[in-house]
């Protein structure tokens, strides 16, 4: 137990909005009652309810000064970015070329060049398949995905696949939710053109080792693209560390506005791929039959782009900064394991994913005997408990488990072991309601 | 809301009972309905006699809500002609959009009434719709 | 002078951040001066002095209600939506529903799966270039494009043609910038596969004739798409009148947010165009192998959506509605009459595009003998003058019209004749100083 | 800030000066440089002799910043030797930059001086760099 008690800091700071600073001499945790008060959604009831939000690998809340920093730019600052002369335009360009370098920093990549800003992570895919895959895949290459994949890292490839005559490869988990190695050397092989990985697994929590698969990948000669929708927001990443070919991500995964998203790919990669959207700002000259591309990154961004979004994200990132990426992490963690070990002694309920805390994040699958999972998010609902119920965008992963649906709970910053305890009292409630009639 | 006034006693009740989950030994014709978001489907059989519903019933699988809300359907249907089937049918559909109906159209319900609070539920409106559009599609075809 | 002598209108309410709404009674025309107050951005000097926005067509500013419907949207009801039973997730849900309602009623599409949301114009063309183009244009078929076409409309067109082995091919301006009945029968024939066109041109100021070229093309067996990049915001349009087959624009030129533009299809199109992206919601079902995919409009919106921005455009148009863009349209012709009367008399302007009112909208290109369009919008820049100078991302027609670069202003709801005055000193102050050193 | 400390004096007289705007008749290279944002491009005609730039004009066209950028760069750099126009070179893009350059460094710039308020005019920078940029290439190659 000792490794989930939480060692609460008070912080007189707390009241202001401010993001809060821990110290490392006050204990090397972070106090998830005072970061709360830097998410408005937390400050008011909630349909009339206190908030309980456990839906983060859906999307997570806003602090304060992401919300301000969308706003202040909206109301100061907004211009159509490049080329424009005046005072609006430049302003506009300046902050959104500062949003591409405070990502640029937070994932360590070389150059502010290797960042397309996206919509989202989905679009971040997509990018590659039509751009790298229809153009780099040829006949007979195999790609390689894990079972575990989100929608968004399976339909692109299917397509690639189909069109190129590729094949597609899944590499399947041990029981425990895990890739074993030998699993992953019997699958990428030297016809493996590209692996796609993500870095955790949205239903079961696993945290692959996208490293070693990396380096093994690539010593059979394969790119690797790894879906960070659920890897960046909980985990610090250095992307040259990793040695990525590819990694892509959500801001609104990340305390950040919608309608942001990064694909990072390496330098070399990018200038070869041809543009994937054109028009707008991403040519040199363009002639009635021809047109000629402008330099990396704008080459992939086409049209007025969401300087609002990216402004929000390098804001989001600051918060996540002020915080530290470790403590956050680590605070997850103990969030997982005081869960974990509630949950397990708790006889109708059947948990998906590893045990092993070494080897997963904060997203609990599981299913309450006796009540579909629909049902199950209806009812914590009424308690003002939002978790999600369903197939999580991982049908084929669903499939393997032989579930048609979970229910997934998923921490974040602010999330603390009463959410936790509540959220245990209402299945509590639920599982009588259905067994016997009574709350 | 409360969890009694959506997940009531009639509706656990029926979520529960076999009575209308089973494979006729004679039909006519079957039907599947089936919800892509959460997977779940049912397949209904029937049987006519004389312009009426003989006799209705169901397999599949699905929430609480689904299921009761077929079973509801299937005790109210059952015995009734078509047009008056397609009727209920289509108060039903109005019930759990929320439109207001009439007392008159309550009372045809019957118990299929206590899926009304569903309407304020946007999640779940295609829980509770699912066999009565199947049906509609059963006896249309 | 009598058609642009604006009758202002004072009206109370404008002190209040509300839009403001004119009664018939109290004459047919818009108040800019407060409508101004409804605009942040115009309360505050910005970089130390008045703001003169005169780059609308570049991206147009926001009012208080649409930046706080995004704040409060972030603050209070964010969620991902689809899917979740839970509050936020059908908050979210319901509010992205109904701005597509919105956007549906504002361009009387019969009906909400025609539209679909996009990242902005550029991306909704891309759409339909590559779901539409790629797989319904054939060897031999022509593409009809006009010479005015913004690169957003030109490049994707390219590439298709490149890759079908169609034929793009160009309908030509006449000398006051017009589509010419001969042009537009001499281009689109029996052969033309389909017809892209702009709504107004974002360089000349020219609104087309769409309707009329929509019948013809129709007529020849051709689909139709209008670039309403330019048109929507300044014209009212009713997509089934038009009859246009594709019509698409961006919400951050509508006084909306970045990052959500819509795309308007024929559901019957869409119905057969396959999907653009994919992954994340846009499926039924997925194995390994293959997906079935959702009905319209999800089918293609791939990934988590922009709601923020969808509720950030449902209140511009809104807000838009309050005003009526009859009234709207009527004052941008009355600022547009205004401007060329007096720039017309100027001799050391040149002017460009049509002179005839019926025939164009609020966008004016012009240069200043002696002075490089670029210089000009940095010195008029130092008046806190935004306009926008270089080829406006229509390279094509100024090659056609033989022009390296010009000067562009372009107007809204909120621009008074007084910016056209302070603009016309401030070029001639430019003027002075670069023919004698003296301002 | 003013007109008058950007289109300063002495750079609309270098942008309306046609002294180095011409062809060499000998030339040892020459080097072309664009701006594809705005359109604008220029070439340079070099001539060297006893290891030191003998000669060098332009021509081309585009904003008052560039061609006066470009008049000033010729009267700077004409008789330097290649070491020196290189070091010349990289001292001015990082006044443009907006490094803060040593006295020293500034004297040597001499007239290039004027144009150290571009860089607060990011969106003209592109314009003053051009011909450097361009000259750089063509001492390199
Ligand atoms: C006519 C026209 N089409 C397309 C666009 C591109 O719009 P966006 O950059 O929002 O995609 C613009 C504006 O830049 C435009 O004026
Ligand atoms: C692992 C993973 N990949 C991809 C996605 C898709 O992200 P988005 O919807 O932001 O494109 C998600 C989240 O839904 C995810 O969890
Ligand atoms: S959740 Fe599937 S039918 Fe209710
Ligand atoms: S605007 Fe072209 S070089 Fe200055």
């Amino acid at each position: 137990m000792s490794r989930v008690a939480l060692n609460y800091i008070y912080n007189e700071n707390a009241r202001t909005r401010r993001p809060i600073i821990i110290n490392k001499e006050m204990g090397n945790k972070i106090n998830p009652y005072l970061l709360k008060k830097d998410f408005p959604v937390f400050q008011d009831k909630v349909d009339g309810r206190e908030l309980i939000y456990l839906d983060n690998a859906a999307t997570t809340q806003k602090p304060y000064t992401v919300i301000e920093a969308v706003r202040k730019y909206s109301q100061q600052f907004h211009g159509n970015p490049h080329r424009g002369a005046h005072y609006l335009s430049v302003k506009a360009t300046e902050l959104y070329d500062q949003a591409r370098q405070k990502v640029r920093e937070f994932i360590k990549a070389r150059s502010a060049k290797e960042i397309i800003f996206t919509r989202n992570t989905t679009e971040a895919i997509n990018l590659v398949a039509y751009s790298y895959g229809m153009n780099f895949i040829d006949e007979g290459d195999e790609i390689v995905l894990s079972i575990a994949e989100h929608h968004s890292n399976i339909l692109p490839w299917q397509q690639v696949a189909r069109s190129r005559r590729a094949r597609l490869k899944y590499m399947y988990l041990d029981e425990d939710g895990r890739l074993s190695k030998d699993e992953v050397k019997s699958k990428i092989t030297e016809r493996t053109k590209l692996v796609c990985l993500t870095h955790m697994s949205n239903v079961l929590g696993t945290i692959f080792p996208v490293r070693e698969i990396i380096e093994y990948a690539h010593q059979k000669g394969a790119l690797v693209l790894i879906d960070g929708a659920q890897g960046i927001p909980h985990v610090e990443v250095d992307v040259q560390e990793l040695n990525a070919d590819f990694y892509v991500f959500s801001g609104h995964k990340m305390l950040g506005p919608m309608g942001i998203g990064v694909l990072y790919a390496r330098e070399e990669l990018l200038e070869v791929m041809p543009p994937f959207l054109s028009g707008g700002d991403m040519i040199e000259y363009v002639s009635e039959d021809t047109a000629s591309f402008a330099p990396l990154p704008e080459k992939f961004e086409a049209g007025t782009q969401n300087v609002e979004g990216a402004v929000g994200l390098a804001a989001a990132i600051d918060y996540l900064n002020s915080i530290g990426m470790d403590k956050i992490h680590q605070h997850e963690q103990d969030l997982t394991a005081y869960a974990l070990e509630r949950m397990q002694g708790i006889s109708y309920l059947t948990l998906y994913g590893p045990t092993d805390l070494e080897e997963r994040g904060g997203i609990i699958s599981f299913n309450v005997a006796g009540i579909h999972p629909h049902d199950l998010a209806s009812i914590v609902d009424l308690d003002g408990i939002a978790l999600r119920a369903g197939h999580h965008c991982a049908q084929p992963l669903m499939k393997y488990l032989q579930l048609v649906a979970s229910c997934r709970i998923s921490f974040y910053l602010y999330n603390t072991k009463e959410d936790i305890d509540q959220l245990i009292d209402s299945l509590d409630r639920a599982r009588s309601w259905f067994s016997n009639g009574t709350k | 809301m409360e969890l009694s006034s959506i997940y009531t006693e009639l509706i656990m009740e029926h979520s529960r009972s076999s009575r209308n989950r089973r494979l006729l030994e004679e039909k006519d014709r079957e039907e599947r309905g089936h919800n892509p978001n959460c997977g779940d489907d049912i397949t209904l059989q029937i049987k006519f006699a004389g312009g009426k519903i003989d006799d209705l019933a169901f397999t599949g699988s699905g929430c609480a809500i689904s299921q009761a809300s077929t079973s509801i359907m299937i005790d109210l249907i059952k015995g009734k002609g078509k047009e008056e089937a397609l009727e209920l049918i289509d108060i039903f559909l109005r019930l759990i959009k929320g439109d207001g109906l009439t007392e008159e159209e309550e009372e045809k319900l019957g118990e299929a009434v206590v899926l009304k609070n569903i309407s304020y539920m946007p999640a779940r409106v295609k829980c509770a719709v699912l066999a009565w559009h199947t049906l509609k599609e059963l006896i249309k075809s």
